[in-house]
């Protein structure tokens, strides 16, 4: 039995700086019922499951799952709770429906990340207890660090990463759910503020609120319910070791995993046979040096590639075509959301302004951020 | 809930193992889970070369003091660079952790799969009860400063005052399953008493008396699962998952009738129906139901259709339930006598149920060899159900 | 698409404020016990393989990568290497440092994995490679943690 | 017997030992501090609270009135609500008598925390609170119950502008 799963459904709240008009519940139900409304689904009660993607320290509530269902039309379903990215979740939904027990399910994730006070405090609690926590400093330092050593390790220059920013920001400029696209020069960028040395201001992406909900079903449903649906065709993640100290700092271990499990589903030997890709940049190096963990890029050429103009919407692999979060906002365990939206607008056609001549295939990356090391790669095919 | 297409691949259980359950381990989490996760893969013959991928379970991040928890663990889980995940239901993790590893094989995408669920509680300070206040609604119901006791009293009182059943009758559970600990060398809290004694110690939240509660504990347990293929050449004893199912409800728990666990019901019927049991009563040979609390074991009888509604203290008080009757009800001690690390409390039922249908469980084993487990765990706003059927033939 | 009626007009209570009021007490482990308990007699001691004889830090009862129990014994030289390091200019707040600080990940000789610490030096003198070496507390006021170690000396 | 587990490890630490730092130890807070917007159904309940009224929403669709209130009903999960202003009176769907403050300190008099079906919503829907000025023996599952607000210029808009819940004599 072959058991291919599409995205049949999509909908948002959109990114917004601040959402003070609105709870985290009625954000969620305002995407899902656009997402449900996409899918053409005569009822929410034909969802057979739900996956919702949360932390408990960035919702400021403890077992968090307990909230999620009313917001979903999920009460008494099937529901559960992963701490992953938005991409882990429509991950976890393909299981899903690959075991048979499902036809369509639904994965949600949002942030409210303006209700967040303390966020540094927060990320500082996700570090190591006893060996890193004590000391006491802003864990962005972690960025810093890497950083640093993958510019020395790969020799990529401050030009190089400075020029991701203004990639990012201008493409962000043509996608209506940005909240940073902006035209700024590499000299603008190499002139903010310094955080964590060689880390700077605009190297960091800044957090919005916003939710995203998709729906997901089973071949044999799919048509019914979308005449355009985006096929997952493979999904792959991976941990390095969580410790500071111990993980892969030559090589973005994660990023390297998670494509070869996805490509290997999606039956794919290398990464040209992609048209375009939306990849974590969190921070701007992170950009460059995911490109050149999932090997599209040989080591140290990322940066070369992105001044050279490789990397733009109109280059020889476009690389966030969305503005991904430093031109729209990360969106916390949603960010993923920016980028999967991207990539089914551009695969069924509906881009618009910025959209690709030839947009068929398709790949995603999402990494959870400091301090981690897990990342989650998708590959996307499109309708026709 | 309907199956949609049956799924075609079997999945087993072929190894087990768990920490003690303690008050305070010296142990960090990831030295906890670690050696959960190492002696389910020696009692496999396995090593961690032989697992393609690692699902965690772990209940709220406030216990263990450490924001995104499941990345904090992942070593620890044998989750290096291996494809891994944390998964959560609340209080229900530990056995909804299990069906996610059977959703990772039974998906086709992987063939064996290492479950590790830990807690530490004794982490957290003032007192683990504290991080159960930010579990409560943050508008309206965190200003009252509640603890998790009031919502267990208040839904025990309503079930006692629904079916007219006495804190004497539920006093047997405890009674049991402390009893039935004391055969487990694992457990924290395993002890010989009387009715009299649960019922006359101390009151914490009327209806809840001390006895009546599971204790905070530091714990991990985990399994290792694989696909029939692989299963079949690990070991001669596996023991096979036949059903699963979970379901939760509406978070607006104050609006709906505490007295009976519908989401437990819709859960167990989904894994009934995945599984082909058509009458649960003479089919399930051996329960591990979730039972933090004494009532919750006998509200999560009759929602699993094992006993019939307001009678499923007579199960206890008549000995059915007891580990030599004809149902035998939590052989393990379950919370009540192992402890309650809260995912790790859920997986060790399973554990249990592995242990028992292989015949392992020495001093603890039911007679009579019984084919066919059922363990439930429960959790969040008394709201969602986890249930995994498992027997010993196909 | 926004359909609810969002009206920022109307009168209401616009937010509640709340925090997750508890906070954490760690044990250092059983390998971390070992770490610190040397730590405090200013020995670095690594986590050891008794098979491939590769050593370890931070201090661990296991190896990640094949779950083989170690032992935490072999010490270490106490001066490494700077591996990577960053100037922090923010706080935990946000807000600008009055006084920057520098991490770095450091290096031993033989050792695989390192510690993460402040240092102490002049930031120009900073690079990737230079020599730096613990720099202990007073041995009465060492509790038994990271902090025994007050920072990581450039040399 | 055979052979069951192969090891269960686990290393008990004594309270003294750890209350005392007997053992190496670190501490940490995670200041995690939070203002949730409470968005349209909520931020207009906690509003009328400060008014001394308790609202409810009603779906014209499922004919539910329910409390708290939201602005789109989770069951049909449509949008067909309308505000209602229910009675400052309820009924005790279940109770308990708590001896144990939220960080597990005890305390003689008990807490009263209670469900209250509020008078006006749809059965059971009610909220959960606490009720006082009475002796504990003498609460019951059914008992009618009146809200008692704080003084008006005290009200914040908080759940708490009820101070507790007293039987109706």
């Amino acid at each position: 039995m072959s058991d291919k799963v599409a995205i049949v459904g999509v909908g948002i709240s959109r990114p917004q700086k601040e959402t003070p008009d609105i709870s985290y519940k009625e954000m969620v139900y305002e995407a899902a019922v656009s997402s449900y409304n996409d899918a053409a689904l005569a009822s929410h009660r034909d969802i057979d499951g739900f996956v919702t993607c949360a932390e408990d320290f960035l919702e400021g509530t403890s077992i968090f799952d307990e909230y999620t269902p009313d917001q979903l039309g999920a009460v008494q379903k099937p529901v559960h709770t992963i701490c992953g990215d938005f991409l882990h979740g429509l991950a976890i939904a393909t299981m899903k429906i690959k075991t048979g027990l499902m036809d369509i399910v639904a994965v949600e994730a949002h942030s409210k990340a303006s209700n967040i006070k303390t966020y540094y405090h927060i990320v500082n609690y996700a570090l190591d207890p006893v060996w890193n926590r004590p000391l006491n400093v802003n864990p962005y330092y972690v960025a810093g660090l890497e950083m640093r050593y993958f510019m020395n390790n790969t020799n990529t220059s401050e030009e190089e990463i400075a020029q991701v920013v203004v990639k990012n920001k201008k493409n962000a400029l043509h996608n209506d759910l940005n909240c940073f696209g902006a035209s700024v020069s590499r000299k603008e960028v190499l002139k903010s503020q310094t955080t964590f040395s060689p880390l700077r201001e605009l190297h960091m992406s800044k957090h919005v609120d916003g939710a995203f909900v998709f729906v997901l079903a089973h071949e044999s449903v799919a048509k019914k319910l979308q005449k355009n649906p985006v096929w997952i065709t493979g999904c792959g993640w991976s941990s390095d070791s969580p410790t500071l100290e111990t993980r892969n700092w030559d090589e973005c271990e994660y990023a390297k995993r998670s494509t070869y499990m996805a490509l290997k589903q999606a039956g794919l030997k290398n990464l040209n046979q992609f048209d375009f890709f939306e990849i974590d940049d969190t921070f701007a190096y992170k950009e460059l040096q995911h490109l050149e963990g999932i090997g599209l890029y040989e080591k140290g050429s990322a940066g070369k590639a992105c001044l050279n103009g490789d990397l733009n919407t109109d280059g020889k692999t476009p690389v966030n075509i969305s503005g991904g979060t430093l031109g729209v906002g990360a969106l916390l365990e949603a960010s993923g959301g920016i980028r999967a939206l991207e990539i089914v607008k551009q695969l069924r056609g509906d881009s618009g302004k910025r959209q690709l001549q030839k947009a068929k295939r398709a790949l995603a990356l999402s990494w959870r951020g400091i301090p981690t090391t897990s990342g989650v790669v998708l590959t996307f095919e499109g309708p026709k | 809930m309907t199956i949609k297409r049956k799924p075609q691949s079997h999945v087993a259980v072929v190894g087990a193992g768990m920490t003690k359950f303690l008050r305070r381990a010296l142990e960090t989490p990831k030295e906890l889970a670690f050696e959960a996760a190492q002696a389910a893969l020696e009692s496999a013959n396995m090593t961690l070369d032989d697992i393609d991928c690692v699902i965690h379970g772990t209940a709220p991040d406030a216990f263990d003091g450490v924001h995104m928890k499941g990345e904090y663990l992942s070593d620890g889980s044998g989750g290096w660079n291996k494809p891994y995940i944390r998964c959560y239901v609340g209080g229900g993790t530990g056995v909804f952790a299990p069906i996610h590893g059977w959703l990772h094989i039974a998906s086709g995408m992987f063939e064996t799969a290492l479950v590790v669920c830990e807690e530490k509680m004794s982490s957290c300070l003032p007192h683990p009860q504290g991080a159960f206040l930010t579990i409560f609604d943050n508008f309206i119901e965190r200003p009252l400063k509640p603890n998790l006791l009031w919502i267990f009293a208040m839904e025990m009182n309503r079930y006692m005052n629904t079916y007219g059943i006495s804190v004497r009758d539920i006093a047997h559970v405890s009674v049991k399953n402390k009893a039935n600990a004391l055969l487990h060398p694992a457990a924290q809290l395993g002890a010989e008493l009387t009715v009299d004694e649960v019922v006359n110690s101390p009151i914490m939240a009327w209806p809840v008396h001390r006895l009546m509660v599971s204790p905070p504990s530091d714990g991990a347990c985990a399994v290792v699962l694989a696909n029939e293929k692989r299963a079949k050449k690990i070991t001669k004893k596996p023991v096979w998952i036949s059903g699963v199912g979970w379901n939760l409800d509406t978070s607006y728990w104050t609006n709906r009738d505490l007295a009976y666990p519908q989401y437990v019901e819709k859960a167990a019927r989904m894994a009934y129906e995945m599984a082909g049991i058509r009458e649960p009563k003479k089919e399930i040979n051996i329960v591990e139901p979730y039972d933090p609390f004494a009532y919750k074991e006998l509200h999560h009888l009759e929602g699993l259709l094992l006993a019939d509604r307001g009678k499923a203290c007579e199960l206890a008080i008549d000995g059915i339930s007891a580990r030599t009757g004809n149902m035998p009800v939590c052989p393990s001690g379950g919370l009540l006598g192992v402890g309650n690390p809260i995912a790790a409390a859920g997986l060790m039922k399973v554990c249990e149920l592995f242990w028992q249908l292989r015949e392992e469980a020495g001093p603890r084993q039911v007679p009579g060899k019984p084919e066919t487990g059922l363990a439930q765990a429960w959790g969040d706003l008394m709201q969602v159900g986890t249930v995994i059927i498992m027997r010993n033939k196909k | 698409m926004n359909f609810l009626k969002r009206n920022s007009k109307e009168k209401t209570i616009k937010i509640v404020k709340g925090s997750i009021p508890v906070w954490g007490k760690y044990t250092a482990g059983v390998a971390g016990e070992e770490f610190f308990q040397n730590l405090k007699q200013e020995r670095l001691v690594a986590s050891r393989s008794t098979t491939t004889k590769k050593t370890y830090l931070p201090a661990r009862l296991f190896d990640e990568t094949n779950f083989e129990r170690l032992k935490t014994e072999k010490v270490v030289p106490q001066e490494g290497i700077l591996s990577t390091f960053t100037e922090a200019y923010i706080d935990m707040d946000g807000k600008k440092l009055a006084k920057s600080e520098i991490i770095g990940f450091i290096k031993f000789k033989g050792v695989e994995g390192g510690l993460i610490h402040k240092i102490t030096g002049s930031p120009n003198s900073l690079k990737i490679g230079a020599k730096v070496r613990a720099r202990f507390k007073k041995a009465s006021e060492r509790t038994g943690t990271i902090l025994d170690i007050e920072s990581f000396v450039l040399i | 017997m055979k052979k069951t587990h192969l090891n269960f490890a686990g290393t008990p630490l004594s309270n003294e030992v750890f209350v005392n730092n007997k053992v190496s130890i670190t501490e940490s807070n995670p200041n995690a501090q939070y203002e949730y917007d409470t968005g349209l159904g909520i931020g207009k309940f906690l509003q009328g609270l400060k008014e001394g009224k308790i609202l409810g929403t009603h779906c014209e669709k499922c004919n539910r009135t329910v409390v708290p209130p939201r602005i789109f009903c989770e069951l049909c999960f449509g949008t067909q609500i309308s505000w209602k202003e229910l009675k400052t009176t309820g009924r005790v769907n279940t109770f308990s008598l708590c001896y144990v403050n939220w960080d597990a300190t005890i305390i003689k008099e008990p807490h009263i925390p209670a469900v209250i079906e509020i008078d006006g919503a749809t059965p059971p829907c009610g909220i959960m609170h606490l009720i006082d000025e009475v002796r504990p023996e003498d609460v019951k599952i059914g008992m009618k119950v009146q809200a008692v607000f704080k003084d008006e210029r005290e009200r914040q808009g908080s759940i708490t502008d009820i101070k507790y819940w007293v039987p109706i004599k």
